[in-house]
């Protein structure tokens, strides 16, 4: 929409602070709640400062109530306000589903159209340092199965600030799927307010061999599998889809027709998610002749464990990505990258405390 | 008493009874396509608790909402045409009786889940301080709604932020068919809500003006920044929990009860102190809109399944 | 498991009944707890005198505390208890999330083997006159993303009874997706206990052509469908998967390898859902060489209308199979089921209220 | 007070005490590889009410549950070895800190989701009213997890069904940073369980010998058949939320408050009760046994990979 001006190289979180400010700065029915938003570690900082800035009537934090607060914030919603309605950890979530399915998600539907809920919730994926089954999940698909909510997933701090704005901008429930992971990465991001447009996909690097989509996260991960297959002589499309829902299956039909070979990398567990959902569509596109060569990986088929040991093997990586598609575009299993080349460095920047 | 209050208020009270008394007649001919939750016999509350409200003031009911909308100002038409699943209807058919809504009237839009419209009906008013107005909100709920986690958990958000809510249950002991003691350990809600620090107060019996002062009191209050408050008001549900009929034969409940509550109906004694020709012209003014309610839901068009798809995003 | 005696022709409640009587028969640690479960409609019938047999203190209504009840039917079952918990509405599953995807779900594994949560979770989906928005859907999909839960899905008398008794003594979350239209239909079932096991589907009907998957009532929407298109000269495979999660892909693979084309019917909406884990599986399957055609049919993708004239469009019926179904055999659209033959008898027996 | 009281609870407090010292010192060093919420000041609540516990007996804490563990009897070797992610920690190393579990020892498993522990505690006091056991359930709260829905849905049940648990909220009046007066509309958590028609007391002292006696009567009646019972212990949170460190320099509390309370720190006031050579030999028992436990969380083996998959399903 509005032009990139000046860049600064910025965290993701810093993009995400910036983008909620400049949406409260520009409309004063935006407002952020959510438990400790205020305190002096503001969500990792991605909420530092903006209850200095606009008070705490603007900015506040709640009981330990989430399923109430959500419903309070679509009631504001609806009576003209602009919530933003911040969790630390996803997996929370699960106790603000029956608000956000039942009412949120419906609320324009069911009372014909005379009702809106501009609803902005936010929400941070946990990953290793012992995060465990309860502070890790990836439940994106759950809420993309809903008609009436929208679903984000920034990869990187342009894109953390872009869908903030315009997820607020935005009259239905928009969901912000974040990752802790990515909080420390840095991107060329505009200083002036913008948006970045639900619907629209992002190809990251273009290859004719297969076409790798990654969900959050993941996308690093893919794009790190991409540069170890390129050593091999195997040029990867990589796709950020960057909204789960609304989708983009327009840029990756294209892409999979290009290549014949679909990976799908996603930040949760596969059965009935997102990943399949990528699948399936491709399969029954009808602008697709050939037959596709397709897999999917993502979150082990287990609840997340503590420990290091399992942990890595939970979760996809540079390696068993690279090595999938790899075994997907020669049809082969002769390769394995050095563990150190698939090495991130944005991971190794978390620890705990949380 | 002034006899304006009686007059307004009973003019309230006997448009949702004879809706209701409506509603039931036609719903033995299939015409309404959709569950429908009789509020008869309870209607004195809505109407009581309503009647100090203006038309930027927010209310919330419940699926038992038909009192809650008509008291409100709701438009009979769009509601019946609702009920009919027309697209005249209050939410262009897509709700039903069970999510009643009128925006331009403030009345908030009517949720199925129990319990969901309370934390909903907090934001209203969460909003009304942020925007600086004038205005409150009413929540109206079941008994059986504040055993829902969200009940306590909205009291207590609404209570800490002094929001300007009004809470109102409507006791009728029974949720469908369970009666309370087979869901509360103790019958004290209300005690137990004065310990958030909010005015609250019980009303055993339908006394419909000690009702309707008290709320007026409270509401007054309210509107000047006291925060919420609190009434549950003992009452009973005529019919059967959904559905056109009585039920007292299936034993789950006694009939002495309801003679009891009937001997007490708030319609009757309050149309006893009205002249006779003023409840007459009221009453006659009701038929009339009924009856013009009810040809306008049946002769409007249903909505056409092309427009499946139509409101799915704002 | 157990050899089925005599059979009689009972309904689908009163095998769900059936069902739960005789687990309870067996074995005393199972009771029933739920909304309602005890008064004298008893869930539509599905658990009318159960307390009159079992006593209030294995058979009970709760509160309406739908988050805290879970809770206590998990930790019960921690305990050694085996709960069978009764919803009359999936919708209100939506207020147990929390409880059963966080803990149900992950006790076994959270605690490393050490704790069981053999519970039980009945469930039904509401259809027609005006059940609307919250009373409507079907969310089988988001239980079965989760590993840890087993999601079922009875669309017959039979199976609802066999997959009740096997529920009961499976040690982990089980969850019943019943269907309201299907309560009245009839079907042989054995007088003794007997069980269904899971992960087992079941071919209703043979044929060439083109493989169907129907969940829950849309099983018997297929048929019809099938019976039509039979008419047309086209044979159906159809298959019940019984069990969403687990699923017995196999099964479905094996036709679908013959068909060379796959319609699943979902009986909820199809983003980020079980059929596009089904199509997805088929995509990614090594044992499938050919390209298979391959569609999705389900509710379709808006919050379920009250209206009538709009919620006959929502949902997915004979017609609407059929000539989907005719299309991906022949690529033709030139045939439409005249719509009496389209009526099922099982959707006019229902009637409000509920 | 007989001297074997104060000795019992010296022992278990100071357990609780030391092992969380070691741990926040061991987890510098990075090998607990797991968010770690140390419970150091408000050992004693748990110590005194698990006192009169049996093996059969459950309880349940939180995240926070070192001492609820330990004090249920709950193996200090798998304890630590669960911190250091080990196949012999007491989860098999998938839980960690947070997740703290023993069944043999009726230590029902923790969670990291607030407030759900409480109607799984619920859940074990139905079963064993069910089972007609003699046990009773204890479960240990935050103030913050009172604030959940499900906490009121909790009692609600468990006072009318009278099940045999008794609910402890350790009320260090924060929430992670947030103090209550940010998160309660009245500081009268108490006064609102006993509408319930539950036994309720608070203590806003930490008075170990006093909420010794008061659990014990409680309990002791609770075995009985008394239904359910509350009390709400004041107390304070020496460390930060999570990790390892003291924080009074985040400028979120004072630290003339928390000097208020070490001033009464329950584990010296009752070490100084005791005969110093009884003190002593407990002290060096407690320094064995972590060093031992170290030691076997270090020596033990971590989960191999392949074991991925177990136990996703019984
Ligand atoms: C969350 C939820 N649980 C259960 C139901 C089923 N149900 C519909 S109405 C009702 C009883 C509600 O009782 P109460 O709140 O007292 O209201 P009343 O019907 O008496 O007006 C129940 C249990 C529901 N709609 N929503
Ligand atoms: C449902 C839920 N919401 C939020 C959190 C994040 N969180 C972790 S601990 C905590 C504070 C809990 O406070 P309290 O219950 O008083 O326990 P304390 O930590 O003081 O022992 C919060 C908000 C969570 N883990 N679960
Ligand atoms: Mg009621
Ligand atoms: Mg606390």
């Amino acid at each position: 929409m509005s032009t990139p001006n000046t860049l600064r190289l910025i965290k993701y979180v810093d993009a995400l602070r910036e983008g909620a400010e400049q949406a409260m700065d520009a409309d004063k029915s935006v407002f952020m709640m959510g438990l400790d938003i205020d305190d002096h570690k503001g969500i990792q900082g991605s909420t530092t400062g903006l209850v200095e800035k606009f008070g705490p009537e603007r900015v506040f934090t709640t009981p330990l109530s989430e399923d109430a607060m959500t419903g309070v914030a679509i009631g504001a919603a609806m009576a003209g306000q602009r919530p933003i309605h911040v969790h630390i950890r996803m997996d929370f979530l699960m106790l603000c589903m029956n608000q956000l399915v039942n009412i949120a998600a419906k609320s324009h539907y069911m009372y014909g159209g005379t009702v809106q809920v501009p609803l902005v919730v936010r929400t941070m994926i946990g990953k290793s340092w012992g995060q465990g089954a309860q502070h890790s999940q990836g439940l994106h698909s759950m809420f993309a199965h809903v008609p009436g909510m929208k679903v984000v997933a920034p990869s990187n701090a342009y894109d953390a600030k872009g869908l903030t704005i315009q997820a607020v901008r935005d009259n239905n429930p928009v969901l912000i799927m974040e990752h802790r992971l990515l909080y420390g990465t840095e991107a060329y991001v505009p200083e002036t307010p913008y948006t970045v447009e639900f619907g629209m996909a992002r190809t990251l690097r273009s290859g004719d061999a297969i076409t790798i989509v990654g969900v959050s996260n993941m996308v690093m991960e893919s794009m790190r599998a991409a540069e170890l297959l390129a050593e091999q002589g195997i040029e990867c499309e990589v796709i950020d889809p960057v909204t789960i829902s609304p989708l983009d299956f327009d840029a990756i039909e294209a892409s999979v027709n290009r290549t014949g070979r679909l990976l799908v990398v996603d930040n949760g567990w596969l059965n009935c998610g997102f990943s399949a959902e990528v699948l399936a569509r491709v399969a029954e596109s009808d602008h697709i002749k050939q037959k596709i060569v397709m897999k999917r990986i993502g979150f082990a088929a287990t609840t997340c464990p503590t420990t290091p040991s399992l942990e890595d093997a939970f979760y996809p990586n540079p390696k068993t990505i690279a090595m999938l598609a790899y075994q997907m575009v020669t049809g082969k299993q002769d390769w394995e990258p050095n563990s150190e080349s698939c090495q991130l460095a944005y991971q190794s920047q978390f620890k705990g405390p949380f | 008493m002034s006899s304006s209050i009686i007059e307004r208020l009973y003019a309230s009270i006997a448009l949702t009874r004879r809706v209701e008394e409506w509603i039931a007649d036609i719903y033995k001919s299939d015409s309404i396509k959709s569950p429908v939750h009789l509020a008869i016999g309870q209607e004195y509350i809505a109407a009581a608790v309503i009647d100090h409200l203006k038309q930027s003031d927010y209310v919330c009911g419940t699926y038992r909402g038909h009192g809650v909308y008509l008291s409100k100002g709701g438009d009979l038409n769009s509601m019946m045409a609702e009920l009919y699943g027309k697209e005249t209807g209050c939410a262009k058919g897509r709700a039903g009786s069970m999510h009643l809504v009128e925006a331009s009237k403030g009345v908030i839009g009517m949720s199925a889940v129990v319990g969901t419209g309370i934390p909903v009906a907090v934001g209203h008013a969460l909003a009304i301080k942020q925007q600086r107005r004038n205005d409150v909100v009413v929540v109206f709920m079941g008994d059986g709604a504040t055993e829902e986690g969200c009940f306590s958990e909205s009291i207590n958000f609404a209570a800490l932020h002094k929001l300007p809510i009004l809470f109102v249950v409507e006791n009728n002991r029974l949720a469908i068919h369970e009666p309370l003691h087979k869901r509360w350990a103790a019958d004290t809600l209300t005690e137990r809500m004065a310990t958030y620090g909010i005015p609250s107060k019980r009303f055993l019996e339908p006394d419909v003006l000690a009702i309707h002062q008290h709320s007026g009191t409270l509401i007054e209050a309210i509107r000047n920044g006291s925060g919420p408050a609190f009434i549950e008001c003992n009452t009973h549900r005529w019919y059967e929990h959904v559905g056109p009929h009585e039920d007292y034969d299936q034993g789950y409940r006694s009939l002495e009860e309801g003679d009891s509550w009937r001997a007490q109906d708030v319609y009757l004694t309050l149309g006893e102190q009205l002249d006779s020709d003023v409840k007459a012209r009221i009453d006659e003014n009701i038929e009339l809109r009924i009856q013009a309610a009810v040809e306008f839901a049946e002769q409007s068009p249903f909505p056409a399944p092309e427009e499946l798809f139509n409101y799915v995003y704002a």
